[in-house]
């Protein structure tokens, strides 16, 4: 069981990679949908785990309003967003990709070398996992430093929940449900807030290129 | 809890009173802000006797008392903060300068403050005077540095608030701002004193011993008192706001200000470094000693290029200050090299100044007020003539110069002649440093002397003798009785002090004993007609009631004298002699200008003066008109503060844009390097 | 009391969205926060009685003691002011036709759920739903930001949306880390119980505890206003309607330092020694302070000025929760109080001055003692004030806290403080000043006071940080001890 | 009581002796120059003169004019007063040093020179802002003489230290005492406003600088303002004599008759001096108004020089 948990945080990392070296907002979208269902997949095995072995139906639960909102609700809203606002930006990250992805590694590496050996953390395939999810953090963030539009920031933005939501979940079979619940609702309010703001900057400043926001100064 | 009092007294009651006093006149100013007349006398009425009070208290202190007034108010809910208020003979010296200045003052706001019925807010003014004065006893009498801060705090805060009360022009404020911003920056060394004070002994009772701190922290604690103290002292380098804020403010407050709060620096000092830290090293003496060289000399050369009044007397506070400040230093020299015969004798010089100043620049920022109030300029190239328009004013005026210029009988010159004799008695063959160092000092002050004279002299001659160089002067009539009545007991106590310095020196001698422990009383003989020099010397005193004798004797012998030779006096009125001229006129008498400019000349390295002359029409036979005008240029703003300024404030706006850029990605920038570093902290830790 | 606390807020949200009546929506908003008031000075005495006031129902998750309920009352009297301020604030707006009286409810209902969501995050003892809380509370303050729909202010709602949220995601990854350094000790239930953590803090997995602290302080420290994640506060300060600005620097700071104080309470106790935190925590305060510093020294717009002020006396709260002892900590929590209500005091006169001359630009501002009598003096007092001048609240705390610094003996960071602290009293003297005296040009602009209501709710904060200068009431202090043991580590 | 006739005595003979040395001075420079030249008594008779002779006020001027004459007079007598001219019996009552006899100075001529200013005359203001500038310009080498004598003396009192420059013998072997001696003779032809620095017998205004104070007196003024001048030269003169040759053993002894003796040796010396004078003046032109500072400068540089001898050196 463990090790289709190891896989799936590797391909979870490995999507944040692909993720990285997508060019358009649309396979942002999309990839951010294969990630999310992958953590939906994650979620339900250890959910059939957890249910066979001590009957909880929490991570079930969670897998299911994973589905509803990762995988299904919110590309949707991003797609019609993204389909609603008119792009100006040709080139909308500031780095060329491959320096983009030999970051990652380095993220990657850094996160290994600054987490693996504290203990408490080092045993066995947690490490890895946590490693894992928590590049993957590191690189939601460096996603949303090194893209220019609205849309790019918000699924990094997504990324860095994904990646939350994954450590607490192969760290410690999920947060307390009550806490997860809320988490999902926040987000989902988050990402309907992010996109009105995204209508308004694009109706502001005839254009959703984030770079463009730099009156305030100083 | 509130208000245990450990020593009280009849001097601890009558110091309660005052300042319940105080706190009356800041209420009743406030009660009565309408009715601005009414208000005006009521809270000045309550001043007065609130000084009263305050003068009773100590000189009962000073003559009577043998502990020292202790009173607990009340301990704060905050921690640290207590309000004690403590009252040795130190204090109640300051307290009794600080309650005579605010009586005459407070007499002539009566007269003064008049000219602002109906037009500005008299009761806000009345309320800030009367907690200005307040928060300067506060200071004085405050027993321990938690208080004393708050107290100085305040009374630098209500002392901007009062320099930009005539706030309309530009110059009064960027004045006040100057202060407020030095006085501040001077304050926060102050607080770095205290706290490394406190780290050591963990209470911040300044009457305590402090023993507990090591040699290398007191050499710290005592560079931060003398920046923090000098800067409200205003002694040069860091006097910039002093020569702007002191002629911005009203008159009565300019008193005030030059008077006596300048002298809660040398409290300050006196208290927490000679008292409190006690001396330990030379070099302590030393530096207050060339500061104090430097702020005479420096000082009474820009006020003798000065043309506006009040700013002149302002510079010539900063040349007072640096005599105490010699005083000190030869007492701090003394100390530390346990010679505490001459550290006592110049401790009394430094004090003796300090009184005498509070006099006689309290009266002479009064007549300046006056000059103010009857003709509504400051500058001296309009006025003249006044001696004829305003008789009494002028009279007392001279007595303020005439003492400020230290020449006998006048109180000036005894506190100068003891600073001479302590630096005297400073030299003894075989340490050369200090002996180069004292006899530069002799000369300076002789140099100071002379020109501080002369930059009187030249107030005196241009504003109160001549011709009136304006229609202000002209028109201008005699202030209101009561303000001459002020500004005449200040003259008076000067004259009287200079005749009988030892009437004073009793007193002052207790407060010397109580700091240094030696009294040089006993040296002292003559009772109140002589004052002789303590060291054991022969010969060395003076007695100036005598001499002022001799005088009066021998201008009767020569009215006598010449009566019998040539008969009766008879006099006869004609023009001044103008070759011929006929039509003599008040513009070719000398300037302000002109009478400074033989020195501005030789000291062309020090004032860089700039000339500019305008001349319109035909240069040669017939101008209609030329403009002359010269400035010396403001070195320390120039070369010291103006780069320190500019360079501040071009770092900030370069690192401004730099830090917010505006760009939403540095900042994620910045928070994925701040994980990141923590992570690598946490790591390497 | 704690539900009707909660209660209330909620309840106004309704009713503000059912009614359209403008003076009937004034009116609930003040009353509920009279309510809300009242409720909470209850509360306070029972807190006060028993030291600890927990409801049990939704699983015991309400949970409050003095530590919260101290600044649970910060926000509560701080959102009395705001809301009495508001009423004369909403109407000036109005008739210079700055806003459409549709937008007055939206206003109200975002202002109420803001403060809902604050005093929840303060009254949860379950770190998760603190977590969602803060959260919540950047959700319903960005639209508070963005409220004029200007460019600057959507720009300014979006820098602070996105920023928010990216910080305080890191915080969820450090709560996670605190579940899971706490994973084998605790139940299932307990999970992320503050009190659980507390009592049980020797047995948590230290180095687990390290990476929870350190993304905690990153997270909640970017809603603090901590350097170098201070970038959003600035702008959002300058840009929200200034009794929002009033709520977000007097309150939401405070709200998010509590987070921070409360993981360091437990870190702390795990690890037995504070230097760990300390070193963070002072190093984050200090580069508050310096860039405070900098940009106060050459700042053109008067409430970007006392949003830098406020990252400054944030960084001074946080060097001194770094210091971490009692009298520090005390200090930390008075100066939270006072800076509170000065900074609030001084964003709402600031609202006062923008309506009356309509430009943030300081030079374009002249004469303000004689235009906004009674405003413009309290502001400059606040000025002094919030410089640390005596005898104002602000003084008292920084006092107390540099007195603990040199109690510690850590001379350089006192002398440091010590030495910006003027620096900064220059800058703001040096750029607002000139806004008080002279006489101004334009003719448009008349003498004379607006926003009476707002006037005196400015007046009583006014009296409220003089007192607090020279001393605090008894209960008040023993409130601070208490909460400062809580802090320092007693039982609980 | 026989300190009063002392004193007495000293003040007249301050008083008569006064005129008799400018009226030397005067001589010898004409019998220089191959003139007669004014009889040796001129200025006796000038005065007098002055005495009778109705006084001119100008209508400008107050009341500060008319008394500076006497505060002048009186200054430079009580000045005189402190310096021991004949003998070294101090007037107990009267007691006074150096320092104050400069004092004293000082206020007859802060006097002077604002009565110079009370006319508006333009004379007045110039000669008034150059006195300010040379006095300054030379106090401290004053002060820094006198103190360097007192010094080596123990004191700062005239009759102590006279009595010790008496046990020393002859002063003016000493380094530190001939420095000294040249710099005070610096100090006099400053103070007595004599060429090189200024010259008492013109009235150009370009030069003037004592003179043009005066412009403005007339009659028994201005009598009193020129005795006044005389005597403090002569005060000056006497500082010299008796500090740096005190050849009179007699002073100090009590009695009409050694006061007598010493009072010869007195004038003899005061004589030569004034011839001195006379010679310098005759020999030398008067300085460029702005090349006083450097005068003085040399002046302080010299006195300076005197004290590190002194006490730096140790010599």
């Amino acid at each position: 069981m463990s090790d289709y948990l190891d896989v799936l945080s590797v391909l979870i990392l490995l999507s944040s990679f692909i993720l990285m070296a997508n060019k358009r907002t649309k396979s942002h979208i999309r990839t951010f949908r294969i990630q999310a269902a992958m953590i939906a997949l994650a979620a339900g095995i250890m959910g059939i785990d957890s249910l066979y072995k001590e009957g909880q139906f929490d991570l079930l639960v969670v897998c299911a309003v994973i589905i509803a909102i990762k995988v299904i609700y919110i590309p949707h809203l991003l797609k019609k967003v993204d389909a609603n606002v008119e792009y100006k930006v040709e080139k909308d990250f500031f780095l060329n990709i491959p320096i983009l992805i030999i970051g990652c590694c380095f993220i990657v590496v850094f996160t290994y070398f600054s987490i693996s050996t504290s203990e408490g953390i080092n045993a066995g395939t947690l490490n890895m996992r946590v490693v894992n999810s928590v590049s993957l953090i590191l690189i939601g963030l460096f996603f949303m430093i090194s893209r220019k539009k609205a849309i790019g920031q918000i699924v990094g933005f997504l990324v860095i929940e994904n990646g939350i939501f994954v450590t607490a979940m192969f760290a410690t079979q999920g947060m307390p449900f009550i806490v997860d619940m809320g988490m999902f609702i926040d987000l989902l309010s988050a990402v309907m807030i992010l996109g009105i703001m995204v209508f308004k900057i694009n109706e502001k400043f005839k254009s959703v290129d984030i770079n463009k926001l730099k009156n305030l100064r100083g | 809890m509130l208000l245990t009092i450990r020593n009280m007294g009849g001097q601890g009651t009558l110091l309660f009173v005052s300042i319940l006093l105080y706190i009356f006149a800041a209420a009743a100013s406030l009660v009565l802000m309408k009715r601005h007349k009414i208000c005006n006398i009521v809270s000045n009425t309550l001043c007065i006797l609130a000084a009263t009070a305050g003068i009773a208290a100590s000189i009962i202190e000073i003559f009577f008392n043998q502990a020292l007034t202790d009173i607990h108010i009340f301990q704060s809910t905050i921690p640290l903060l207590s309000i004690d208020i403590k009252m040795d003979k130190l204090s109640a010296f300051f307290v009794l300068c600080l309650s005579v200045l605010v009586v005459c003052v407070s007499l002539y706001s009566i007269g003064y403050i008049s000219h602002y019925y109906g037009k500005r807010n008299v009761g806000l003014f009345n309320f800030m005077y009367a907690t200005f004065i307040l928060s300067m006893l506060f200071v004085m009498i405050s027993g321990n540095a938690v208080f004393f801060f708050i107290a100085w705090e305040v009374m630098a805060m209500i002392s901007y608030f009062l320099v930009v009360f005539e706030s309309e022009q530009e110059e009064n404020q960027r004045a006040g701002k100057l202060y407020v911003i030095m006085t501040h920056i001077g304050t926060a060394f102050l607080l770095i004193g205290f706290m490394i004070m406190y780290s050591y002994t963990k209470s911040f009772d300044m009457f305590a011993s402090s023993a507990a701190i090591p040699p290398f922290a007191k050499n710290i604690i005592f560079i931060m008192f003398l920046i923090g103290f000098g800067t409200k002292a205003g002694v040069i380098p860091v006097h910039i706001w002093l020569p702007h804020a002191h002629p911005a403010a009203p008159s009565n407050v300019s008193a005030l200000m030059s008077g006596i709060m300048i002298k809660t620096a040398i409290y300050g000092i006196l208290r927490f470094v000679f008292s409190y830290l006690g001396i330990q090293n030379t070099w302590w003496g030393v530096t207050i000693l060339v500061i104090g060289i430097v702020s005479a000399v420096l000082g009474v050369a820009y006020a003798f290029v000065e043309k506006n009044i009040k700013r002149l007397l302002a510079y010539s506070s900063i040349e007072n200050i640096g005599i105490i400040f010699i005083g000190l230093g030869v007492a701090f020299i003394a100390q530390a090299q346990g010679n505490s015969t001459v550290c006592a004798l110049a401790i009394t010089a430094a004090l003796f100044h300090s009184f005498n100043h509070t006099l006689f620049k309290g009266s002479l920022f009064l007549g300046a007020g006056s000059v103010h109030y009857a003709t509504h300029t400051k500058n001296m190239e309009e006025l003249g003539g006044l001696i004829k328009k305003m008789p009494v004013t002028a009279l007392f005026f001279l007595g303020g110069a005439l003492s400020i210029a230290a020449v006998v009988p006048f109180n000036g010159f005894i506190s100068e002649w003891l600073t001479y004799q302590s630096l005297f008695a400073t030299i003894t063959p075989g340490q050369s440093v200090i002996n180069i160092l004292s006899i530069l000092t002799v000369a300076v002050l002789a140099m100071a002397g002379a020109l501080a004279a002369a930059s009187i002299i030249k107030l005196y001659g241009i504003s109160f003798l001549g011709l009136p160089r304006s229609d202000h002067a002209a028109k201008a009539t005699e202030v209101p009785g009561i303000m001459n009545i002020g500004m005449g007991i200040l003259v008076s106590l000067c004259l009287l002090a200079g005749l009988f310095p030892m009437a004073v020196l009793q007193g002052i001698d207790k407060v010397t004993l109580g700091l240094t422990g030696l009294s040089i009383l006993g040296r002292l003989k003559g009772g109140f007609l002589l004052a002789f020099y303590p060291m054991n010397i022969s010969g060395n005193a003076i007695s100036p009631a005598v001499i002022v004798g001799v005088l009066a004797g021998v201008i009767l012998t020569v009215l006598i004298v010449i009566r019998m030779i040539g008969g009766k006096y008879i006099e006869r009125k004609y023009g001044t002699w103008d070759c011929g001229f006929e039509a003599l006129s008040e513009r070719m008498q000398y300037s302000a200008t002109g009478f400074s400019k033989p020195i501005k000349i030789v000291f062309k390295a020090l004032f860089r003066p700039t000339r500019s002359i305008k001349i319109e029409g035909d240069l040669t036979y017939h101008p209609e008109s030329i403009e002359y005008t010269v400035s010396a240029e403001p070195i320390f703003e120039k070369y010291l503060y103006g780069p320190l300024v500019r360079a501040v404030k071009n770092f900030s706006k370069k690192i401004k844009f730099r830090i917010q850029t505006g760009s939403i990605h540095t900042y994620l920038i910045y928070i994925f390097l701040a994980v990141l570093a923590l992570m690598l902290y946490n790591r390497l830790s | 009391m704690g539900f009707v606390l909660l209660a209330v807020p909620v309840v106004a949200v309704v009713l503000f969205l059912l009614i359209r009546s403008k003076k009937l929506q004034y009116a609930i908003s003040v009353s509920a926060s009279t309510i809300i008031m009242i409720a909470a000075a209850l509360l306070t005495r029972d807190v006060m009685l028993f030291g600890v006031v927990e409801y049990s129902a939704l699983g015991g998750v309400f949970y409050i003691d003095s530590l919260s309920i101290l600044v649970l009352d910060i926000v509560v009297i701080i959102g009395l002011m705001t809301s009495i301020y508001s009423v004369g604030y909403l109407e000036e707006e109005l008739k210079h036709g700055k806003l459409d009286p549709g937008r007055i409810r939206i206003y109200y209902v975002l202002m109420y759920s803001f403060i809902f969501t604050m005093m929840l995050a303060l009254t949860v003892k379950n770190m998760g739903i603190m977590w969602i809380a803060i959260e919540a509370t950047t959700l319903a303050s960005t639209f508070l930001v963005g409220f004029y729909n200007g460019k600057d202010s959507i720009e300014a709602a979006w820098k602070y949306i996105i920023i928010c949220s990216v910080g305080i995601a890191i915080a969820l990854l450090g709560i996670t880390f605190l579940q899971l350094s706490s994973i084998d000790v605790l139940k299932g239930s307990q999970f992320l119980d503050w009190t659980a953590l507390y009592n049980h803090a020797a047995a948590l997995n230290s180095s687990t505890l390290r990476f929870a602290f350190i993304f905690i302080v990153i997270g909640f420290g970017t809603k603090a206003g901590l350097a170098p994640m201070h970038t959003w506060l600035p702008d959002a300060h300058s840009q929200a309607p200034s009794p929002i600005s009033a709520l977000l620097s007097g309150v939401l700071l405070n709200c998010a330092m509590y987070g921070i104080i409360r993981t360091i309470a437990i870190v702390n106790r795990s690890l037995g020694s504070s230097v760990f935190t300390g070193r963070i925590m002072i190093t984050f305060g200090i580069l508050s302070i310096l860039t405070a510093a900098i940009f106060i020294l050459t700042q053109k717009d008067y409430k970007r000025l006392l949003a830098y002020s406020s990252i400054e006396h944030m960084g001074i709260i946080a060097v001194a929760i770094g210091i971490f002892t009692p009298l520090s900590v005390f200090g930390a929590l008075l100066h939270m109080i006072n800076h509170s209500f000065t900074k609030s005091m001084l964003f709402l006169s600031s609202g006062n001055i923008l309506q009356k001359y309509d430009t943030k630009e300081i030079s374009k501002i002249k004469g303000m003692l004689k235009i906004l009598p009674v405003t413009g003096t309290v502001f400059l007092l606040g000025l002094f004030a919030i410089a640390g001048t005596p005898p104002f609240g602000v003084f008292s705390s920084e006092f107390v806290i540099i007195t603990a610094i040199f109690q510690k003996n850590i001379f350089w960071i006192g002398i440091l403080i010590a030495v910006v602290l003027a620096v900064i009293f220059a800058g703001i003297a040096h750029t607002m000043f000139k806004m008080f005296y002279g006489t101004n040009t334009s003719a448009e602009i008349t003498a004379g006071e607006i926003n009476i209501p707002g006037v005196i709710a400015i007046v009583v904060l006014f009296v409220l940080i003089t007192v607090t200068g020279l001393f605090i009431p008894n209960p008040l202090k023993e409130l601070i001890e208490k909460a400062g043991n809580i802090i320092i580590g007693g039982q609980v | 009581m026989i300190n009063v006739v002392y004193a007495v005595i000293q003040i007249v003979v301050l008083v008569l002796a006064a005129p008799l040395v400018n009226g030397i001075i005067k001589k010898v420079k004409a019998l220089t120059q191959k003139r007669k030249g004014a009889p040796l008594f001129q200025m006796y008779y000038d005065l007098f003169k002055m005495c009778k002779k109705t006084v001119v006020v100008s209508d400008v001027s107050s009341w500060i004019l008319k008394v500076t004459p006497y505060i002048v007079f009186s200054t430079a007598v009580a000045a005189g007063l402190l310096v021991p001219v004949t003998t070294l019996i101090q007037p107990g009552w009267f007691t006074g040093d150096i320092i104050i006899v400069v004092a004293i100075f000082a206020l007859g001529r802060f006097f002077m020179m604002l009565a110079a200013l009370d006319t508006a005359s333009t004379f007045g203001g110039m000669g008034s802002s150059r006195e300010a500038m040379i006095s300054s310009l030379i106090e401290p080498s004053i002060l820094v003489t006198l103190f360097t004598i007192g010094l080596t003396a123990k004191s700062t009192a005239l009759f102590p230290i006279m009595n010790f420059m008496k046990s020393t013998g002859t002063p003016l072997i000493h380094p530190v005492y001939i420095i000294a001696f040249i710099t005070f003779f610096i100090i006099i032809i400053t103070e007595t406003s004599r060429i090189p620095v200024d010259d008492p017998s013109t009235h150009l205004e370009l030069t003037m600088v004592h003179e043009a104070m005066l412009l403005e007196y007339s009659g028994r003024n201005l009598a009193l303002m020129e005795l006044g001048a005389a005597i403090k030269q002569l005060v000056f003169i006497t500082l010299l004599v008796n500090i740096f040759i005190p050849l009179d053993q007699l002073i100090g002894v009590a009695g009409i008759a050694a006061v007598a003796i010493s009072l010869g040796i007195y004038l003899i010396k005061v004589v030569c001096v004034s011839i001195i004078i006379a010679v310098i003046e005759v020999s030398t032109v008067k300085l460029r108004l702005f090349s006083i500072p450097n005068l003085a400068a040399l002046s302080f540089i010299l006195s300076f020089l005197g004290f590190l001898q002194y006490f730096v050196f140790g010599r």
